[in-house]
């Protein structure tokens, strides 16, 4: 049952419910020739926790954007506490109480995280700046997301992770009365958000309104009051999260029926093993990892934030100085650059989109073939065939952009994860490397993509998965090899990968011999 | 950051409106030059003018060409100018030592051009390495080796100018005086190395991994670009390029001295971003570079139709119009 | 054949169309070449204010390459009748203006020689191995019984080569020792802290000479500063107005000056001229001397109203 | 981008290499230097020598602690050099003009302060506004008031010298050669300056905007920094500062002429890297770009101070040591 909004506000039978505190009534917003928000009427409440879902592209983003004075809406308008208001900049928005957490992140690279965190709204000491108490207030507002980092270092030191919560923490200690978070929990460990999920509910009981998005349903249910579904930049529903599930929203979002998320694992054919990793060290990261993957197998990598995964295959890819045996096809083969590593068919697809998979400012084609260049140029790049194995990444992956020419910076952050994955696949390897491969993506392409990472592996190719989302590696891995502290805790096969086994040993509360592993 | 983002209004208009004035902010301005100059004096469009005018342009132009691809990559090569007057200054030596040997012929010009390409490359080669493998700023490294080239240029003259042998010169002579179907040499080898160095640029893999090592040098790596080694070419490019001016140059002057090529890389540079490529790298334009250069050497020219204004003032004059010509395409550039 | 060329010019002025005179100088780079640009300007000034029929093109130039490029603007589109030129180095500009002379047009070159003979059809000069003799002398005639100096030298040029070599050639024998030399780039700062340095590193120095009165000025400030006026004396060169001052004041630390005067450009461009508006042949070379400058003839040699 | 990205090495062990070296390289270069000066000459130490040294740094220090903060915010200023002949001509024909009215004495000289400290206000606020609301890239403007500031000075002074009153100089002079409590006022203004630039980029809000802004433009935008305003006045800044140097530049020499003030911008822009700045902005260090000038004019005075290479070779040792210096903190940079 979709309820369709009424004119004049969202719900006619919002009658006895409290007045809301900031509302979008028609909101239209346009992008040059193109509009990706049609008229969207929805309300927050005091003390609600409000989830906004939909597909990638859908708009939300777009939509707390003008919300928050982050981009001037083109048509209807938003209302503040029963008044209209048109916010120049985020700065009144802030200044109003209203505040934004981005998608992809709106930190100061060179900065320190306390520098960030209090950017703009410095505490003083007559001219001077209040070191101390910034110091003390940025640690403990990180503490009080558990990560407790020097303050002092570069955010550019920091893990994606961590800038995530230096960027919550900047947007709490701006004090905000209407809070809108947009994915904060896409680049969090479960145990990472559940943090974030007790602070939330702590804002909530200080009276916060909080406007949340995710792609992570199960979230949502957990923790929303109230859950806004859009489509297509269109207002689809309203309901209270009691009255939903996981089900109902993904029907919603996705306009259809959607079967069960994972493909069915089916016994990996054990074939010759594709890739050997002996004794493989990164220097500070990982010590002494040895695995193996066969081909037709999808491996898993599990672990906590700073587990070092992300190291590891960044030196296995050649990215980091590294020391240790790797055997492709049973020979050795000597990584000493990306280009060696991608020579023997490996391919990786990083954690980091924003910083280390696409150049924002350029537009799809160039980036969807800058790692397999070679292969569209003898002496010229050939467009025409660049152009055409974009229709095919961009088929194959349902990548939707407003339009084809703009710079990715401007595609929605699942869309850019689609790209980024079309990229990576575009060398055809035989070894494939994903790192947090569905982050920031849509229910029902996190399927599609499931059901692709699958088929890689029935056509014979050797799958290893890095993410931090327990169902994913459950769902989806033969085996999973546990990571903690840059060591290896333990390995799972078939039955025994369970959330609970993963936990314990990435906590370490288990631990096994090593023979065991390698 | 790159400076397109500089701008919070939406990114498509804004990409729409910047693309018109950024592409053809430059042309206008020289458009606007050369009526400038027709309306100054009836013997400015003369064959002999033009002729001059693009000539003189192919030094810088040609050094221009190569900052175009170092400022893509994000880097920066204030060394150019004294390298310049360095290579100048060893040919003249190789050339003048192989009379003896060679004779006076083209056996002997030949011999030298080489040897002033390969101490391009190799001079191309020493920034490239100190700023790749060592490390340093690219500032840093191409001011150090301006000074070095620069006093070693003067070292070599004694202080004074070393001057080619004349016999050799007159053999020498065409290669900036002559030319072919009534073109002059220089402006042959600048067209080429325009044409071929903007193809370069669109639609090489070189070219497109240039921008993004500019563009962001940490996706670059994640592609599987080497990044280092397309640094290294790109100063040898330019080092190179270096060398292909100088060939030009040394039968123009026929001698070396301190003065020559002094403050080239400042002009290079200003015709590379009033060409309209980023300063700070990921976007570079080759036949931008060139109508930058084109409109540099106007200025001057056009200075010397009237006299106008004092000579004292001729810098000033410079100054407003190198300022005016890049309003034209203010929509586009991160202020900084 | 200069004579033979000289008809068109001559013709050209007395039917009353108006001749043109293209000026070529270096820019006012340091303190002379600022000497030369003014008397340049002035000279035209005045001669297009008496000659209405004569017309002059002024440029000037930065580097040789801008002069060479200044030289062919001048026949490309101004087409001049005569060309006076002060070359800012003299092998660059040979070819070039060899091409002026040969095109037929009447040459004047001042001060710096071309690197071939008779090119020119009138050269104006100053004369810098004189110069640096002059000099030479002096230091030996003032230290009879030797001592030590230290020399400022001009920005690396040929010039600054032929003065250095003809004031070392001139001491030769005497007893006069050059405790250090370094370039002082013919720029006051500069000057002044080469000086500087030469002062905290020899505890002796009895003359200075700064081969440019610029560079004595700013030597003159480093001697003052550390106190050590009463030992050492300084030495200029050029001509400049402070320093002819000093010297007709009988300033004991400025007991001379070589001169080299920057107005022999207005001298090259008047001879020019009156080649065009008289018909006086005016060819071949006027070496303009550099004389000592003493109290005794320092009057002569003082301009108060120029700016150099 | 953030250069300290550019490595693959892992970012926690890096850190703390990298800040030793990058803290102490410019330092140790700069004892190795003194170490090296001592062993060379006795009088190296000597008071007056290390006196006339800070002293002649004092203006390019001044000027580069402005530049420090303008590379900072990811700007640049090429017309440092000639703002400060401009702002000297102009000064010296005021404090001339003056005599009449003011007569010889302290009243003549403060009013010529204020003016010359206003005027650099002013041209400050012309590169300013043309970066900010012009939106032109800095080097070209830069570039451009480069060229009218120099050229407006040799037409003040009719290409010659303009030399300041005979008397008034003498009232002036101690300003220069004076000092307190045996230090030359130069240095103690130059330690004040430099002492209050520290302060100001590492303990006030507008130093850690500047830095922001030179990071990431867009994001310190959002992050309500009035983006354009800061800008706008570090420009101005950089402006007053040059008009501070100026005014102890005045009664050094009493003059200006087209030789003043030149490649000063250089000189400055390389003592702002050598000290650790980083080109392309967001992170600024003042105290570096201290030892920076420090090293630089050490460089000169040693090789006056000893005959060790040709004078021609000077440049070439200067390009080597400056490299050097820099060589000492390899690991921040990202090289380009
Ligand atoms: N600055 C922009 N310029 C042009 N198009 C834009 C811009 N920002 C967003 N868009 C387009 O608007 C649409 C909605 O984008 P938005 O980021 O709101 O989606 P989203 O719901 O946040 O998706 P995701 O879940 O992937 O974050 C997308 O098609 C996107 O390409
Ligand atoms: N405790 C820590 N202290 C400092 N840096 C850390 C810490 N934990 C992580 N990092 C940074 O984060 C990165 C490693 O964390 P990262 O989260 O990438 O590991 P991971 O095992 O890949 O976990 P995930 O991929 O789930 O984020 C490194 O860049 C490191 O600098
Ligand atoms: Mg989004
Ligand atoms: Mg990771």
């Amino acid at each position: 049952m979709i309820t369709a909004p009424a004119p004049g506000g969202p719900r006619a039978t919002t009658g006895e419910r409290t007045a809301p505190i900031i509302e979008a009534r028609g909101v239209r917003k346009s992008f040059g020739p193109v509009e990706v928000l049609h008229g969207i009427d929805f309300a927050l409440r005091p003390g609600e926790v409000h989830a906004l879902v939909g597909e990638n592209g859908a708009g939300k983003s777009t939509l707390m954007k003008c919300l928050t004075g982050y981009q001037p809406v083109t048509g209807g308008e938003i209302w503040l506490r029963g008044e209209p208001v048109r916010f120049s900049s985020s700065d009144e928005a802030e200044r109003a109480g209203v505040v934004l957490i981005h998608q992809e992140f709106n930190l100061a690279e060179q900065l320190s995280a306390e520098a960030n965190i209090f950017l703009g709204r410095e505490l003083k000491k007559g001219v001077f700046l209040d070191w101390k108490t910034m110091r003390r207030r940025a640690s403990e507002l990180l503490d009080e997301l558990a990560t407790p980092i020097d303050t002092r270092r570069p955010v550019s030191s920091l893990s994606v992770s961590q800038k995530q919560m230096v960027e919550i923490a900047k947007a709490l200690a701006r004090d905000a009365r209407v809070l809108v978070m947009d994915e904060p929990t896409a680049v969090l460990t479960s145990r990472e958000a559940e943090v974030l999920f007790e602070q939330i509910s702590r804002l909530k009981a200080e009276g916060v309104v909080i406007l949340y998005t995710s792609h992570k349903l199960d979230e949502i249910v957990r923790i929303a009051d109230e859950v806004t579904v859009l489509r297509d930049g269109s207002f689809i529903s309203n309901r209270p999260a009691s009255k939903t599930s996981t089900d109902t929203m993904a029907r919603d979002m996705v306009g259809r029926e959607l079967s069960d998320l994972f493909p069915p694992k089916g016994e990996p054919r054990r074939l010759a093993p594709a890739l050997e990793v002996e004794r493989f060290s990164v220097p500070g990261h990982a010590r002494d990892i040895s695995f193996k993957l066969a081909k037709g197998e999808v491996l898993g990598f599990a672990g906590l934030v700073g587990a070092g995964r992300t190291e590891l295959m960044e030196g296995i890819m050649g990215l980091r100085e590294s020391a240790g045996t790797i055997r492709v096809n049973g020979d050795p083969i000597r990584v000493a650059s990306p280009r060696d590593a991608v020579r023997h068919g490996l391919s990786y697809l990083t954690e980091d989109r924003k910083g280390r998979g696409l150049l924002l400012e350029y537009g799809m084609r160039e980036n969807l073939t800058l790692l397999g260049l070679d292969r569209f140029s003898k002496i010229f790049v050939d467009e025409a065939a660049e152009r055409k194995a974009l229709d095919t990444a961009v088929e194959r992956f349902d990548i939707r952009g407003a339009s084809r020419e703009g710079r990715v910076g401007n595609l929605s952050g699942g869309n850019q994860q689609k790209l980024l994955l079309a990229k990576t696949m575009l060398v055809d390897p035989d070894i494939v490397i994903l790192d947090e491969p569905t982050r920031g993506i849509d229910i029902g392409t996190k399927q599609q993509i499931y059901r692709f990472i699958h088929d890689l592996a029935e056509e014979g190719r050797a799958v290893i998965v890095i993410s931090s989302e327990m169902s994913e590696v459950i769902g989806l891995c033969h085996r999973v090899v546990v990571m903690r502290s840059g060591r290896l805790a333990g390995e799972l096969t078939g039955a025994e990968i369970t959330e609970e086994a993963i936990v314990r040993r990435a906590m370490g509360l288990h631990s096994e011999p090593l023979e065991e592993v390698a | 950051m790159s400076s397109a983002e500089t701008r919070p209004s939406t990114p498509r208009e804004k990409h729409g409106r910047r693309l018109d004035f950024h592409v053809w902010g430059p042309v206008i301005a020289l458009v606007a030059l050369v009526l400038f100059g027709m309306s100054l004096n009836d013997q400015f469009l003369s064959s002999g003018n033009v002729t001059n005018v693009l000539a003189r342009s192919a030094f810088i132009g040609i050094i221009a060409v190569g900052a175009t691809f170092v400022i893509t990559i994000g880097g920066l090569d204030l060394s150019v100018g004294s390298m310049s007057a360095f290579l100048a200054g060893v040919t003249i030596i190789v050339l003048n030592a192989l009379v003896p040997v060679l004779g006076i012929g083209w056996g002997s010009i030949l011999v030298g051009m080489v040897a002033c390409l390969l101490l391009g490359l190799a001079a191309g080669f020493v920034n490239g390495i100190l700023i790749t493998v060592g490390r340093i700023e690219a500032f840093i490294v191409t001011l150090g080796t301006l000074g070095i080239f620069r006093s070693l240029v003067i070292w070599l003259a004694d202080g004074g100018t070393l001057s080619l042998n004349f016999e050799l010169r007159e053999v020498y002579r065409p290669v900036y005086y002559g030319g072919m179907a009534g073109i002059a040499w220089p402006i042959i080898v600048f067209a080429l190395v325009a044409i071929v160095g903007e193809i370069v640029m669109r639609k090489t893999a070189y070219g497109r991994h240039a921008a993004a090592i500019g563009s962001n040098d940490q996706v670059a790596r994640y592609s599987a670009i080497p990044v280092e080694r397309v640094r290294l070419v790109t100063y040898m490019l330019q080092g190179m390029l270096v060398g292909i001016a100088t060939i030009m140059y040394v039968p123009r002057l026929g001698s070396a001295s301190s003065t020559t090529g002094l403050l080239w890389e400042l002009e290079a540079i200003a015709a590379v971003i009033i060409g309209g490529t980023v300063l700070k790298g990921g976007f570079g334009r080759v036949w931008g570079t060139v109508v930058g250069v084109l409109i540099l050497s106007l200025i001057d020219n056009i200075l010397n139709l009237t006299d106008l204004v004092s000579p004292y003032l001729n810098g000033a004059i410079q100054g407003v119009i190198i300022i005016l010509a890049v309003v034209l395409q203010r929509g586009r550039k991160g202020a900084a | 054949l200069a004579a033979g060329l000289a008809l068109p010019g001559v013709a050209g002025a007395q039917d009353g169309e108006t001749t043109t005179i293209g000026v070529s100088i270096p820019a006012a780079t340091h303190g002379w070449t600022g000497g030369v640009n003014f008397h340049a300007q002035e000279a035209i000034d005045s001669l297009e204010e008496t000659y209405p029929n004569l017309d002059f093109v002024l440029a000037t130039a930065g580097d040789p390459g801008k002069q060479v490029s200044d030289v062919e603007d001048m026949m490309a589109t101004r087409d001049i009748d005569a060309l006076v030129i002060l070359p800012f180095e003299s092998d660059p500009l040979t070819g070039p203006v060899k091409r002026v002379a040969d095109a037929g047009k009447f040459v004047t070159v001042v001060d710096r020689g071309l690197a071939q003979e008779g090119i020119e059809d009138l050269y104006v000069a100053g004369d810098n191995t004189a110069f640096g003799r002059v000099a030479g002398e002096y230091f030996k005639e003032r230290m009879p019984d030797g001592g030590k100096i230290v020399v400022l030298r001009g920005i690396p040029t040929t010039i600054d080569n032929e003065r250095v070599e003809a004031f070392q050639a001139a001491i030769e024998g005497s007893g006069v020792e050059i405790v250090g030399m370094e370039h002082g780039d013919w720029n006051r700062d500069k000057a002044f802290e080469v000086m500087q340095d030469f002062l905290s590193k020899n505890a002796e120095i009895d003359a200075v000479w700064a081969s440019d009165d610029d560079m004595a000025l700013g030597a003159i400030e480093a001697i003052n500063q550390s106190g050590r006026e009463a030992d050492m004396w300084v030495l200029g060169g050029a001509g400049m107005k402070q320093m002819i001052e000093r010297v007709k004041s009988g300033d004991a630390m400025v007991p001379a000056d070589v001169t080299y005067p920057p107005a022999m450009i207005a001298t090259a461009i008047r001879l020019t001229a009156a080649r065009f508006v008289s018909n006086a042949p005016m060819e071949g070379r006027f070496i303009i001397d550099s004389v000592l400058v003493t109290p005794e003839n320092a009057d002569q040699y003082y301009y108060p109203d120029s700016p150099f």
